[in-house]
């Protein structure tokens, strides 16, 4: 025994980790292996199979915890660099072409800071205020249809979910603002307040009109109602609702021109003024969590959710041509299937490179055949891409969902570039003066309109 | 002679009874830390109920450099405001007594960083009156060409600043396209990119070049189209304009009395500009008008925005008369290397694009003077802030000191 | 009378403008009798609050005692222990801070003016990812000091940069910061702002221009990348030896 | 220069001046005592064939035995710059009254004089130091605050003592060779 406490004494500090895990994993692993499979295993199947939408809730949360930070580098990304054009500047352009990586780099550099906590500080507040924002934003995610069948949790009181949970943001900001100890923070927590209760009324009331046309609270269904042609989403029957929306999103997003929560010029940084490293990583983050959950939003309830703007069978039906679709049968091909994985890409290389060597005199015979190569992959991934898209209903619909909502989100940044900030006075003014009765006021017209329009018996 | 060794203090405030109180308390909220020394002072640190202090600087995004507010607030009312200067006070006036008359021009560059060509301006028309030196014709239209230059540039980064200051991203970077093209058109004539140290007494520091000519040819080819491009991006914005409106409001009698000079004192309607009030260099040759805005009730801060956009609009003019009417000859005027004024004094004041700028000087025969005193406008104009902004928002205090447009360097000297 | 009067004009002006000559009418500067001296540099080098670092004292007050402390001599100084994580992790670590240095928003002088004008349009220093300027100094990298720092502004500036979290790094932008520039003999400026915190790069000019700016920003990173989280070999404060 | 302004100025305030009206390129220059100065003030502001409404400048002057407060006003009935000069204020408790009450503009470059020179201003109500720490004890633009020459800082002089007042041997040649003058 004493030998091997000698031993492991002279081994460095990796190795005293190591090679008691070792030890464990060797003696423990088939231990564990050998009850997977005889008892805990069936167990687990069981209980899985009894409890399938728990189940599923925990992967839903767990795949979009990790979409989520993908979809805020990438918005990130894109800030700096449509800012940037639209100064007239050309961005982040260094770490990988076009500086696409700047956003994520920053993010990474902002975890290896330094994170500490004021000495007057409410230390526990302090910390956990970040994850609540973030959370918050996440669970927000929860009831988007990205595509048919692609939601987290398909509730059928979604709308009801999404407004309670999105309003729990605020109480984040707050605990951030309150428990910094600071006086920027503390205006800025104030006036996030203030700001996100007043829009969330507006908010909210501006989607009624849209639930009684409806008739559902299920964002599924309200997705689903909304397919076929550009004039079926509900922005042509609601046009006054969905602008509301719009403003108020931006508010409730905390975005130019309604960014007083973090106005650099006039409280420093905000809420978020006492936050460093990670903790501000975190209130980063659910700053563009929630820019992309407003695109999201407006696009699910106003902009036709995943359907594409053209009904493409009624294309087709019109042409008098049968719905397309993929015949091609690879397990019918037999041997001749093998022929082509081997030989397709070589000659599908050389058909590519050959156009490219030959047009240019500089190029050199490898490059074209990089080139060549290249443009192969793209094309099989294309190929692959329009198969899925054909014969997918939620790749199609995630690539128009995706799609319409970066286009919003390309519209708040372009904001963000250009408008400046309004005041306090006439932020809470225009909540409670103007979008407050339109939002009324399209609630009376859609309910009246609805009546009139049942009882002359049109639907 | 051995240097003073650094003794090595225990930390001061280990057992400071003070700081251990505030530590327990867990507040810090004795502003200032000693007894009131004046009426004002008792006055503005006594908080009464549901106010509190917030003090912005001297590091803050809007104060324009080292400006320290504090800020006596009611929610988000500000009910007074204490400004702090000296942040940035070089002692410029007494290295400038221990300088020799050529010395001072580059001492006191740097004090308005924005325009110091009119820094420069204003102390060598002040050395001439007191050496009796005629400048050359030609000197002075240089001067005058340079300097409405640098007026564009300052007005253009103030349209900037303004923007930046109500949260708009894009117009500053605009604007300093604007700028850093005059800037280094100015660099190719004086050498310096901001503190250019080019006049002289008795003229200016070489005649102007082919590359500074051709820049300026570039540039005016297109100045006064890219001005109301730069206006249309602001002017036509609702939000901005409404931010700006009814805001930090000056009446005339306010304005004289406060000494208001400048732009700030022509948007509240008073058409009061050295340039043609106490009139200096070759400006009485050239046309040009003073732009005034306001009402009867004074100016707001909408009104100094606009006034600055109209005086590009003015400074361009003159720039191109000057292009045209510029005689040749000597751009500086034959002096001695050694200069000793009689004994005496002199003043004078220049248009610089906050107001007016102005040096006194007494001489006592040596080759430095004896007392050398700087004017500067942002000085007096920032005392307004107080005034202005009681019972406004937090927000509107960027939105008045901006519209002011104090340059720290030149309050602090 | 040592002065001799210009003109008839003058003459009487000149005596009033003078002080009547003698040595009886020269005020002797006693220790004491107009003021008594105020020591610089604790005031300045001691935290405004001695607990801010999670309710404990510091353990040291003075970049000076840290240099002799045997802290400094291990490796673990900056980053602390880190034995477990291999070099090249390090590295990269190192990497991805010189390509994003956030620098903040915090502008004292005349160099503020070019600062800015690095970050616009024609001079685009978002292109090494040293854009978004802060306005916090908790979230800040780089504390470009740009300008004349004067003796009133040196507590301020120390406390922003102990403010920043680690780690952080300090860009001297101009004359003045550097070594007291046009304004060293004035009785109110510091002489280089190496006096009163340490110094990562130093970039000359009065100012620099934009293009000496990014060129001192890119350095930096070099030297991010280089030092690999040691700090700069010479301490706070007067380097000379005292018996020079 | 304008000589009407001079009749003019003579014809109000004959009584009041303690030395000639002096006149030089384009400044007029009136000289009085610092108890006047209200009343002075008073009559060059509302007098209507006079109306000097805009308050230029404020400068305190150190002559090395007294002090001197001048000012520069502006009127639109002259071409002239005026300067007025209060004289004579005693060097170990220099006191001018304040002009806040005519300028309230005056306010900050009067705290400026007291912070520069230790001008006391009497009826200003925020008289403190503007510019340097308020536990600042001298003034630096008093003849008596010497610059320290470069060489006599040693190269490790390290953070000097910045308010030290250094004793003329310390001090620049030069400036002891003005004061010895003077």
């Amino acid at each position: 025994m004493t030998a091997i406490t000698r031993s492991l004494g002279n081994v460095s500090t990796v190795g005293k980790v190591v090679i008691p895990l070792l030890v464990l994993i060797l003696v423990v692993g088939p231990l564990v292996t050998v009850l997977l499979a005889t008892v805990i295993g069936p167990w687990v199947v069981g209980v899985a199979n009894s409890n399938l939408g728990i189940l599923r809730f925990v992967v839903a949360i767990t795949g979009i915890l990790l979409f989520s930070i993908p979809a805020a580098f990438i918005i990130i990304y894109m800030e700096l660099k449509v800012i940037a054009y639209m100064n007239l500047r050309v961005g982040p352009n260094r770490v990988l072409p076009a500086g696409a990586a700047h956003s994520v780099i920053a993010g990474l550099k902002v975890l290896t800071k330094e994170d500490f906590s004021p000495t007057s500080a409410d230390k526990t507040v302090f910390t956990w205020a970040p994850v609540m924002v973030f959370l918050t934003a996440v669970m927000t995610f929860m009831v988007i249809p990205f595509g048919p069948g692609l939601v987290g949790a398909p509730l059928n009181i979604g709308l009801l979910y999404l407004f309670a949970v999105g309003g729990m943001t605020v109480v984040g900001l707050l605990l951030a603002g309150w428990s910094s100890f600071n006086k920027y923070s503390l205006l800025g927590g104030l006036r996030s307040a203030a700001q996100v209760v007043s829009y969330e009324i507006p908010l909210t009331l501006s989607v009624v009109g849209l639930i009684l046309l409806a008739g559902t609270l299920s964002i599924d269904s309200i997705a689903r109602q909304q397919a076929g042609w550009v004039w079926d989403w509900f922005v042509f029957r609601q046009p006054l609702g969905a602008l509301i929306f719009f403003i108020a999103g931006v508010a409730e997003a905390n975005r130019t021109p309604f960014d007083l929560t973090e106005a650099d010029s006039e409280i420093v940084a905000g809420f978020a003024t006492e936050y460093s490293g990670m903790r501000f990583g975190f209130l980063f983050f659910a700053e563009y969590v929630n820019v992309f959950i407003m695109s999201a939003l407006i696009v699910t309830m106003f902009f036709g959710a995943w359907n594409a703007p053209v009904d493409i069978n009624a294309v087709l039906g019109f042409f008098h041509l049968a719905p397309f679709w993929v015949y091609l049968q690879p397990g019918e091909l037999g041997l001749g299937l093998l022929l082509v994985i081997a030989v397709a890409p070589l000659l599908v290389t050389l058909a590519l490179s050959a156009p490219v060597y030959l047009l240019r005199d500089s190029m050199p015979a490898w490059k074209a055949l990089v080139v060549g190569f290249i443009l192969f992959n793209l094309l099989v991934i294309g190929a692959l891409g329009l198969a899925a898209y054909i014969d997918w209903d939620w790749v199609a619909g995630l690539v128009w969902f995706m799609l319409k909502a970066f286009i919003f989100v390309f519209v708040f940044v372009w904001m963000r570039g250009t408008f400046p900030r309004v005041r306090i006075d006439q932020l809470m003014g225009f909540a409670w003066k103007w979008l407050l009765p339109a939002a009324l006021l399209n609630l009376f017209i859609t309910a009246f309109a609805i009546v009139i329009l049942k009882s002359a018996g049109i639907h | 002679m051995t240097a003073p060794v650094q003794p090595h203090y225990p930390h001061p405030s280990a057992d400071d009874p003070r700081i251990m109180l505030d530590a327990q308390i867990g507040q810090y909220e004795q502003v200032p830390p000693y007894p009131p020394r004046t009426e004002r002072e008792a006055e503005f640190y006594t908080l009464g109920d549901g106010e509190m202090f917030l003090n912005m600087g001297p590091q803050h995004p809007s104060t324009h450099g080292v400006l320290r507010v504090v800020l006596k607030i009611n929610g988000e009312k500000v009910v007074d405001l204490d400004p702090v200067l000296g942040y940035l006070h070089r002692g410029v006036e007494k290295l400038c007594e221990n300088s020799d008359y050529h010395h001072i021009i580059s001492q006191i560059d740097p004090l308005e960083y924005v325009s110091s060509l009119f820094m420069e301006w204003a102390p060598v028309m002040a050395f001439e009156k007191l050496m009796d030196v005629q400048v050359p014709r030609r000197a002075e239209y240089i001067r005058v060409l340079t300097g409405e230059l640098l007026r564009i540039a300052s007005h253009a980064l103030f349209q900037g600043w303004m923007a930046l200051d109500l949260g708009g991203l894009t117009p500053i970077l605009y604007s300093f396209i604007e700028r850093d093209e005059i800037v280094e058109m100015l660099a190719a004539v004086t050498g310096q990119r901001m503190l250019f140290n080019y006049f002289r007494i008795g003229g200016v520091n070489g005649d102007l070049n082919h590359e500074f000519m051709s820049r300026l040819g570039d540039w005016m080819s297109r100045a006064a189209v890219q001005h109301e491009a730069n206006i249309g991006l602001l002017n036509e914005n609702e939000i901005f304009v409404r931010r700006m409106r009814d805001i930090g409001r000056v009446d005339r009698d306010t304005a004289l009395r406060m000494g208001v000079t400048g732009p700030n004192i022509r948007a509240a309607g008073i058409p009061f500009d050295v340039r043609r009030a106490h009139p200096y260099s070759v400006y009485p040759e050239l046309e040009f008008n003073v732009p005034v805005r306001g009402s009867n009730g004074g100016g707001d801060s909408l009104d100094r925005y606009l006034l600055r956009l109209d005086e590009v609009r003015e400074s361009i003019r003159i720039i191109d008369q000057c292009l045209h009417e510029m005689p040749d000859g000597p751009v500086m005027a034959r002096l001695p290397r050694l200069m000793r004024p009689r004994p005496g004094r002199a003043w004078a004041a220049v248009e610089s694009p906050r107001g007016l700028f102005g040096t006194y000087v007494i001489s006592d025969g040596t080759d430095q003077p004896f007392r050398f005193r700087i004017h500067d406008p942002s000085f007096v104009h920032l005392q307004l802030v107080g005034m202005l902004m009681k019972d406004n928002l937090i927000a509107d205090t960027m939105a008045v000191m901006a519209s002011l447009d104090p340059v720290m360097g030149g309050i602090d000297k | 009378m040592a002065m001799t009067p210009g003109g008839a004009e003058t003459a009487a002006q000149a005596a009033e403008d003078s002080a009547p000559g003698g040595e009886a009418a020269l005020v002797k500067a006693a220790p004491g009798d107009v003021s008594s001296p105020i020591i610089v540099p604790n005031t300045l080098w001691t935290s405004a609050r001695p607990n801010s670092y999670e309710s404990t004292a510091a353990r040291f007050t003075h970049l000076r005692e840290l240099e002799h402390s045997d802290l400094m001599l291990s490796d673990t100084a900056r980053w602390g222990q880190l034995e477990v994580i291999p070099t090249k992790a390090d590295l990269i670590i190192d990497l991805i801070r010189m390509n994003s240095l956030w620098p903040l928003l915090s502008g004292l002088a005349c160099c503020a003016i070019e600062m800015m004008s690095a970050a616009t349009s024609k001079n685009d220093m978002d292109r090494w990812g040293m854009f978004p300027f802060r306005a916090s100094p908790r979230q800040a990298d780089v504390l470009i000091v740009a300008g004349t720092l004067t003796t009133k502004m040196a507590g301020p500036l120390v406390r922003l940069w102990e403010q920043m979290p680690e780690p952080k790094w300090c860009v001297a932008m101009g004359d003045c910061t550097c070594s007291g520039g046009r304004y060293k003999r004035s009785y109110s400026t510091i002489e280089g702002i190496d006096r009163v915190m340490p110094v990562d790069v130093y970039v000359p000019g009065c100012p620099p221009r934009p293009e000496g700016l990014i060129y001192g920003m890119m350095k930096l990173g070099q030297l991010v990348k280089e030092r690999r989280g040691h700090w700069p070999e010479h301490p706070i404060g007067p380097n000379v030896p005292q018996d020079v | 220069m304008d000589r009407t302004l001079r009749t003019r100025l003579a014809a109000k305030l004959a009584d009041r001046l303690t030395g000639p009206i002096r006149q030089r390129h384009d400044q007029t220059e009136i000289r009085i005592r610092p108890a006047d100065l209200i009343e002075v003030m008073r009559v060059l502001h509302d007098d209507p064939e006079l109306e000097f409404v805009i308050l230029a400048d404020l400068a305190g002057v150190d002559t090395g035995d007294t002090m001197q407060v001048v000012y520069h006003l502006w009127s639109n009935k002259t071409p002239d710059w005026l300067r007025v000069i209060a004289e004579g204020l005693p060097r170990g408790d220099p006191r001018a009254p304040s002009l806040t009450g005519l300028w309230p503009g005056a306010e900050w470059m009067e705290r400026e004089a007291y912070d520069m020179l230790g001008i006391v201003f009497e009826g200003n109500r925020d008289l403190r130091r503007i510019y340097m720490p308020p536990d600042y004890k001298s003034f630096p633009l008093r003849k008596d605050f010497y610059l320290p020459d470069d060489s006599a800082r040693g190269p490790g002089g390290g953070v000097r003592h910045v308010e030290e007042p250094y004793a003329p041997l310390a001090a620049t040649t030069r400036s002891i060779r003005r004061t010895v003058k003077a």
